[in-house]
C-alpha cells in the first residue's frame, strides 16, 4: 500500500505536467474574452497537442490513453486554475453515446470538433413531469418521411443556449409500456422551432434552461439505435453521469469552515475554542477524509484497470447533504452577520451563503438524494426495487397527477 | 389544565389568516424579495390598521392592552405567511425595550406612535461577524452624541428610530437614536432573505438618548432577547408549517414511477418527522408564551427551549420543502425558497442555535443551583 | 392558558388524593409478598373503594368517570410509589374490546373480577410471520360441534404465565383475502393443551412469552363479533393499545445523564462543563420538554370532551430512540468504566447499561419506529398508504417468505 | 496510486476468513457470553498457532517480522467474526508497549511468550469512571513495589501480566507487573459485553518493573493509543459489516405485508446509510493502516479519523440491525445483541468518541501550526 505511480504512471504525469507548465493560458491571452471563449481556447490548445479527452480513440480526437492516465492528468490540471470547461456533458456523457451507438462515419464526422471545443453538446432528456422518473418523459416524435417531427417541452437542459448539439429522448409511441416506447436521436441546436429560456434558480444563478420544440425537424438518420430502444440508449449516458457530477464541487468545506472558526470570535474568543464547535468539525473531517479515501480505492482499481463501482454514488449522498448543513453552521457562526452576502463584506466573498442557497441543489441535480440511496441499496446492496405499478402497462394508461 | 389559547384568541387567529390569505399571498412576498421596495408598505398600512403593531401597549399610550397570548397568535400567522415587514424589529425588540426601560417621557414620545404605526422601530447590536460581548464593542456614547457604525440592521432603513448598543463610560448601554437626522448613515446591505431589508447604519456624533440605566445594556438585551425569543420562536413555528404545508400538498400531486411521491416512505417519513419536530416546537412555544404572558421565573428556560426548537424545525422542514419538491424547488419561480431564506434569518437574527443552547443550560443550572 | 385544574376537577383531585393518602400499601402490607401479590393487593383495595378502572361503568366494577379524571387520578397515584401493576393490557385493551364486544352477561361475568385484579388478562395476537404486519397471522382455528380447535403459536405475550384468560385473534378461513379470514375470541388460559415458554430478551428481562397451542377447545360462545370479523375486532384492542404504551417509562433522561455529567469527570474538569456535552443535553431537553408540554395539550383536549389525536405516537418515535442514544452517550462519558454493568458498581445501579440494551427494545415493542412514522403521515398528515400487494387476494396466495 | 492490500494479503484475508468460519461461529461467542469460560481457549490457542499473535513481533523475538498491513486484516477479520479473545489487550496494547518502550531484557523476556501465545498482556489504566488524566490517578509505584485499584481492565482475569499506569516520583508511569503473585487480587466484574471478560486489579505491594522512562507514562500511552486505534478502527468496521450483512440477509427474506421489507425503502435507505458509513470508515482505516505501516507522521490524524469513523459506524450497523429485524432481534435467541455489545465496549475501551473527536482537532491544529 502507497501512494506511488506506477513507473509508467510517472513517466505519464511527467510528460502531462511539463507540457501543461508550458502550455496553461496566460491571463494576458484569456484577456477580454468571455467565459465561453475562454474555455474554447483552452480546450483548442489541448486537443492541437493531443492532450484532449484523451480517453477517445485518436481517430476521434483523442490519446488512447487509459482511465488512470485521465484521472493523473486532471490531477496535474488541478494544480492550475484554468478556464472552466463547458464541455463536460458533450465529452463525458454525448460522447460515450455516440462512439457507443451512433455509426462511424457519424462519429468521423461530429468527434473531433466535440474534442476540440469548437462544437459543444448538451442533453435533453428531462421533462417537468419526469424529475427521478426519467423514462416518465412524454415529449412526442411523429414520424413524418425521412424526419421526425417534435413538439413540446424539455428542462433542466445546461448550456442550450450556447450549444451546437444536442442528445435527447423522445417517445415515438405512448401505447408501448413505458421503457419501450421510447427512441434516442441527436440534433443540430440551431435547427428551426427550438426556443431556449434560462431557469433562474434560488441560488441566483441560471445554469439550466428550459427548451421549448415547436415542429422541430429531426432526420431519422440521427437516431441513435432502433426505434423503441431509447431508454436502452439512455442508460449508455446516465451510466456515464454519475462520474461526471461530484458532491458539489469547491463550495464549503471542513478547511473553509475551520479557517472561519479560527477567525470568528464567539464571546471574545475563537469559536474554534469551543468544544461543540470542535466536535462537529471533527465529524466533517472525517467524512470527507473517507471521501478522499474511498476515491483512492478507486483510482487504484481504476489503475489496476478495473472499473469502480456505483459505490461512487456515495459522494454525492454524502457530500451535498453535508456542505449544506456546513454552510448552515458557518452562518451560524457568523451570528446576525451570516445574513449578509456581498461579494465584499461577506467573509470568503460570500461563500458561506452562496454555498446555502445553492446546496439544495446539490442534493437534487444528478439524482435526489433519496435516489441515491435506492441505487446504493439496489445495486450495491443487491436488495430488490419497490413495488413498480408503472411496468409492463402501456404509459398512456400509468395514473399521472392529471388522471 | 387549560394549556389552550382561548375562544377570543382563536377568533383572533382566524381573523389573522383570513387577513393575511387575502393581504399576504406569496406573492406579496415574492415582488419584496424580487423588487426594489424595502418592504411592504401596503401590507404595513393594513397590518397597523388592525392594530397588531398596538397589541401589548397599554391603553394608556394608545395600544390595546392585550396579553402576549395574543402577540403569540398575531407572531404565528405572520411567521406562516413570511410576511415582509419589519414586524419582529419594531413590536418585538424596540417597542419591547420602551416598555421594559424607558423613560416615561420616551414612553410618551414613542409608544403612541409605535401603537400607531407611525413610527418604526429597530434594534441595532452586531458590528460585523460572530457574537457581540461587551468587550468588543465598538459603537461609543459620550455626552449624548453616538459614534460608530453597526451592521447588519434588520429593517435599518425602514425605522424612523434604532436601539443602538454602544460603550458608554459605565459600560455597555442602550440608546435611542432618531434616524431622521443628520449624523446618520443608512446603506442597504444585500442578504440571504431579501424580503426583509438589513442595513448598515452609521453614526457620526448623533444625538441620542440613554434608555434605561447607562451600563446596564447587556442587562437589559438579555431580557428583552428571552421575551422576543418567545415571539421569534412562534413565527419560526408558523413558517415552518408552512413549508411542511407546501411539501405535503406537491407530495400529494407529484407522480413518480406512476404513483404520488407521498406514497414512498422515504416522502412519508420525512414530512412525519418534519411534523413531529415542527410539533414539539409548537408545544414548546406554548409554555414559552404561557411565561412570557404571566411574567413566570421560568421564562429563561422556556424561551430558550422554543427558540432551540423552532429554529431546528424551521431549518429541516424547509429545506426538506425543496428536497421534496426535487428540482422544480430550487427554481426562482416556486416559493419553496421563501421559508428556507427566512428560516436562517430568524435562525440568527436574535443569537443562533448554539447561542441559546448555552442559555438553555446555563438557565437549567442557574435554576437547579436556586 | 394556565396549568390550574377546572372547580371539578379540582375537588375531584382533592377526594381522590385524600383516599390514596388514607390508603396507599404501607411497606409491612407488602413484606413477603411476591410482584403479583403486591399487585393483586393494592388492585383490590382500589376496588373495594370504588377506585378502580374509574372510567368504567359502574356495573362492569368501575365508577363511571371521564376521561380528564382518570388523568387526575394517576397523577395523585403516580405521586406515591405503588406496586407496578399487571393489569394494563387486561384492562386497557382487552376490556374495551370486551365492552365493545361480548354480551351483557358475559361482561358482567368477566369484568368484575378484572377490575378487582381476582383475573389477569393477556393478549395473544402477534405471531411469528407477523411483526409489523399484524395481520399476517396464520395460527388457524376449525370449528368442531359447539367449539373451535386451536393449534399453532402465539409470540410477545406478556403476562401469559400468571393469566387467567387471554384473548387471541385466529385464521378461520386462509382462502378469504388476509383482513377477512379472521375471527377473534378470549379463552381460558388454563385450558388443556396450552404450553408457555418465557422469551429471554437481550437486555436480560423476559417480559413477553411464546405460547403454544395443541388442540386447544375454545367454545363459540367466546367469539367477540363474527366469523371472519375478527380484524375489525381487533382494531379496537389495537386502538387502546397505542395509549397505553409509552417512550418506555423510566429510564434514561434529561435529568439522569444531567446530574452524571455533573458528576463525571473529563480530563479533571465535570463533562458538564465540556460546550459539546452541553449541546447535547440542551438538544434533549428540548425534545422532552416538547413531548411533556405536547401531553399538556392533549390533557386539555381530554379535560374538554375532545379525544386526543394519533399525535401521540410522537412520543415514542422521539422518545425511544432518544432514550438509546442518550444510554450510549452517558457510557461514553462513563469512558472505560461505561462497560462495567453492575447493581452495585455502576452509576445509578446501571441505568444507563440497562437501558443502552431495553432501549432497542423501546424502538421495536408496540409499533416500530418506521411504523410509528407512517402512522403519523397516513393518520395525521393524510398521506396515502404505500402500494399494497396484499390486498383483495386470498390469505393463501400472499408471498411469503417461503413461497 | 496502490491504495489497496497486496495479493498476499489478500490471500491472508481469504485464510482468516475460512479460519474463523470454521473455528469461530456465532455459537462460540454465544457460548462465552452465556457460560462461565472467560473466553474461548481453544479458539485462541488455534490463533496462537496460526502466528497472528506473533504478526508483527520481530523475527530476532520468535516473531513473524510482518507489518501492520497484515496485522490490519488480522483484526478485521477477528472484528467480523466477534471473537471472544483476549487479542486485542494482548497485541494491540500490551506487545505495542513493549515493542515501543520495553527494555531489552523485557522485551527478551516477554515478547517469545507473547508471539508463542504461551503469556497473554493487558492493559490497566482507568479506575472507575470518566476518563483518567494524569493528576486524578491514585495507583502509585514505588521503589518497585505497586500499590492501587485498577477497574475496569479488559482481560484482567486472563492476562499473565498487565502494563498498569501509576503515579512515580516522576510523574504517571506505566509500569509492567506479572499477574502470577501474592500482593496481586482479581476480580471478575459484570459488563455490558461478557462475550469479553473485564476484571477489577488490586495490587498490594506487588513487584513491578518500569517500562520506557519513569514519568513519560502518558506521553507512552498517547503513542500507543494512537497505534491501537487504528487496529481497534479495522476490528469495528468488521464488526460494522457483519451487522449490516445480518440485517441485509434478514430482510431479504422477512415478509410484511406480501412483500420482503427489503423492498421498503425505510429499510433500503437505512442500510443503504449504514453501508455508506462503514464504507467510509473502511477507506478511513486503509489511511490509518498505511500510517502505522509507515511510522508516518499523519499516524495521529489518520488513527483519530479511522477512530471516530469506526465507532460511529459500528454503532449505527448494530443498532439499526436489531431494528431492522424488529422483535426477533431483541432476543436472547438471535445473534444481533453479539455486534451491538462489542460495539459499545470498542467505542470506549481505549477512550470514546468525543475524546478521539477532540485528538483529531487537536492534531489537525498541531498538523496546520507547523
Amino acid at each position: 500500500m502507497d501512494f506511488k505511480d506506477t513507473q509508467q504512471e510517472a513517466e505519464f504525469r511527467i510528460e502531462a505536467a511539463k507540457w501543461l507548465g508550458e502550455n496553461i493560458p496566460t491571463d494576458a491571452e484569456l484577456e477580454g474574452l468571455d467565459h465561453i471563449q475562454r474555455a474554447k481556447l483552452w480546450q483548442k490548445r489541448k486537443y492541437d497537442a493531443g492532450w484532449a479527452c484523451i480517453r477517445w480513440p485518436k481517430e476521434h480526437g483523442g490519446r488512447g490513453a487509459n482511465a488512470i492516465e485521465q484521472v493523473i492528468f486532471d490531477q496535474e490540471q488541478g494544480k492550475y486554475k484554468t478556464p472552466d470547461s463547458i464541455f463536460g456533458i458533450g465529452q463525458g456523457m454525448c460522447a460515450p453515446t455516440m462512439m457507443a451507438w451512433a455509426n462511424e462515419d457519424q462519429n468521423k464526422q461530429y468527434m473531433p470538433a466535440l474534442a476540440s471545443g469548437e462544437h459543444v453538446w448538451c442533453q435533453l432528456f428531462s421533462e417537468p413531469a419526469g424529475g427521478s422518473d426519467l423514462a416518465a418523459l412524454r415529449m412526442r416524435a411523429v414520424k413524418d418521411g425521412d424526419d421526425w417531427v417534435v413538439n413540446g417541452q424539455k428542462i433542466w437542459t445546461s448550456g442550450a443556449h450556447y450549444s451546437d448539439y444536442g442528445v435527447l429522448v423522445l417517445r415515438t409511441d405512448p401505447d408501448m409500456p413505458k421503457h419501450q416506447g421510447l427512441t434516442y436521436f441527436f440534433l443540430d441546436m440551431k435547427s428551426p422551432g427550438i426556443e431556449i429560456k434560462p431557469i433562474r434558480q434560488i441560488s441566483g444563478g441560471a445554469n439550466f434552461n428550459e427548451v421549448y420544440f415547436t415542429d422541430v425537424r429531426i432526420p431519422d438518420a440521427q437516431r441513435l439505435g432502433a426505434v423503441g430502444q431509447g431508454w436502452q440508449v439512455a442508460l449508455t449516458t446516465l451510466m456515464n453521469e454519475r462520474a461526471s457530477i461530484g458532491g458539489g464541487g469547491g463550495g464549503v468545506n471542513f478547511d473553509s469552515v475551520f479557517e472561519l472558526a479560527s477567525n470568528t470570535n464567539v464571546d471574545d474568543q475563537p469559536a474554534i475554542k469551543d468544544a461543540g464547535v470542535r466536535r462537529k468539525l471533527a465529524d466533517w473531517y472525517v467524512q470527507e477524509a473517507g471521501l478522499k479515501f474511498t476515491g483512492y480505492r478507486s483510482m487504484t482499481a481504476l489503475s489496476r484497470g478495473e472499473i469502480p463501482g456505483p459505490e461512487n454514488s456515495i459522494g454525492k449522498l454524502v457530500g451535498a447533504p453535508k456542505q449544506q448543513d456546513m454552510a448552515s453552521f458557518a452562518l451560524d457562526l457568523l451570528d446576525a452577520s451570516g445574513i449578509i452576502w456581498d461579494e465584499d463584506l461577506s467573509a470568503r466573498a460570500g461563500l458561506f451563503q452562496a454555498t446555502y442557497m445553492a446546496s439544495p441543489g446539490f442534493r437534487i441535480a444528478g439524482g435526489t438524494d433519496e435516489i441515491m440511496a435506492n441505487i446504493i441499496a439496489e445495486r450495491v446492496l443487491g436488495m430488490p426495487q419497490d413495488i413498480r405499478v408503472d411496468k409492463g402497462i402501456p404509459f398512456s394508461e400509468i395514473p399521472t397527477s392529471g388522471s | 389544565m387549560n394549556f389552550e389559547f382561548s375562544e377570543e384568541q382563536n377568533m383572533l387567529r382566524e381573523q389573522a389568516q383570513g387577513f393575511l390569505q387575502d393581504n399576504c399571498p406569496t406573492s406579496r412576498v415574492r415582488s419584496i424579495l424580487d423588487g426594489e421596495e424595502s418592504f411592504d408598505k401596503d401590507l404595513w398600512q393594513k397590518v397597523v390598521e388592525m392594530g397588531w403593531t398596538a397589541t401589548v401597549i397599554p391603553e394608556e399610550y394608545d395600544g390595546l392592552g392585550l396579553s402576549y397570548l395574543e402577540l403569540s397568535v398575531i407572531a404565528e400567522e405572520l411567521g406562516k405567511a413570511i410576511a415582509p415587514i419589519p414586524f419582529s424589529s419594531s413590536v418585538y425588540l424596540a417597542t419591547e425595550i420602551l416598555l421594559a426601560a424607558g423613560s416615561a417621557e420616551q414612553k410618551s414620545d414613542w409608544l403612541p406612535k409605535l401603537a400607531a404605526g407611525s413610527a418604526i422601530g429597530c434594534l441595532a447590536v452586531a458590528e460585523g461577524s460572530g457574537t457581540t460581548s461587551g468587550s468588543g464593542l465598538t459603537s461609543e456614547i459620550k455626552g449624548g452624541k453616538l459614534t460608530g457604525i453597526k451592521i447588519p440592521v434588520a429593517d435599518g432603513d425602514i425605522a424612523d428610530f434604532a436601539m443602538v448598543l454602544a460603550q458608554s463610560d459605565q459600560g455597555p448601554t442602550v440608546c435611542l437614536v432618531s434616524l431622521n437626522q443628520s449624523g446618520v448613515g443608512c446603506e442597504r446591505v444585500k442578504t440571504l432573505d431579501p424580503s426583509r431589508s438589513h442595513a448598515c447604519l452609521s453614526f457620526t456624533e448623533a444625538t441620542a438618548e440613554v434608555v434605561g440605566e447607562s451600563g446596564q445594556g447587556l442587562v437589559l438585551l438579555e431580557s428583552i432577547y428571552n421575551r422576543a425569543a418567545v415571539l421569534f420562536a412562534w413565527e419560526q413555528v408558523g413558517g415552518a408549517d408552512t413549508a411542511l404545508d407546501m411539501a405535503k400538498e406537491y407530495a400529494l400531486g407529484r407522480f413518480a414511477f406512476g404513483r404520488p411521491i407521498a406514497t414512498y416512505q422515504a416522502i412519508k417519513h420525512k414530512l412525519a418527522h418534519a411534523y413531529v419536530k415542527n410539533t414539539l416546537a409548537r408545544s414548546n412555544c406554548y409554555f414559552g408564551a404561557w411565561a412570557l404572558a404571566t411574567d413566570a421565573k421560568e421564562l429563561p428556560i422556556a424561551a430558550a427551549t422554543a427558540r432551540v426548537a423552532a429554529i431546528q424545525a424551521y431549518y429541516y422542514a424547509s429545506k426538506e420543502n425543496i428536497q421534496t419538491h426535487g428540482g422544480m424547488g430550487f427554481t426562482w419561480e416556486f416559493d419553496c425558497q421563501f421559508p428556507y431564506r427566512r428560516s436562517k434569518l430568524l435562525a440568527i437574527n436574535i443569537g443562533s442555535e448554539a447561542v441559546w443552547q448555552e442559555k438553555l443550560i446555563q438557565a437549567i443550572e442557574k435554576d437547579r443551583a436556586a
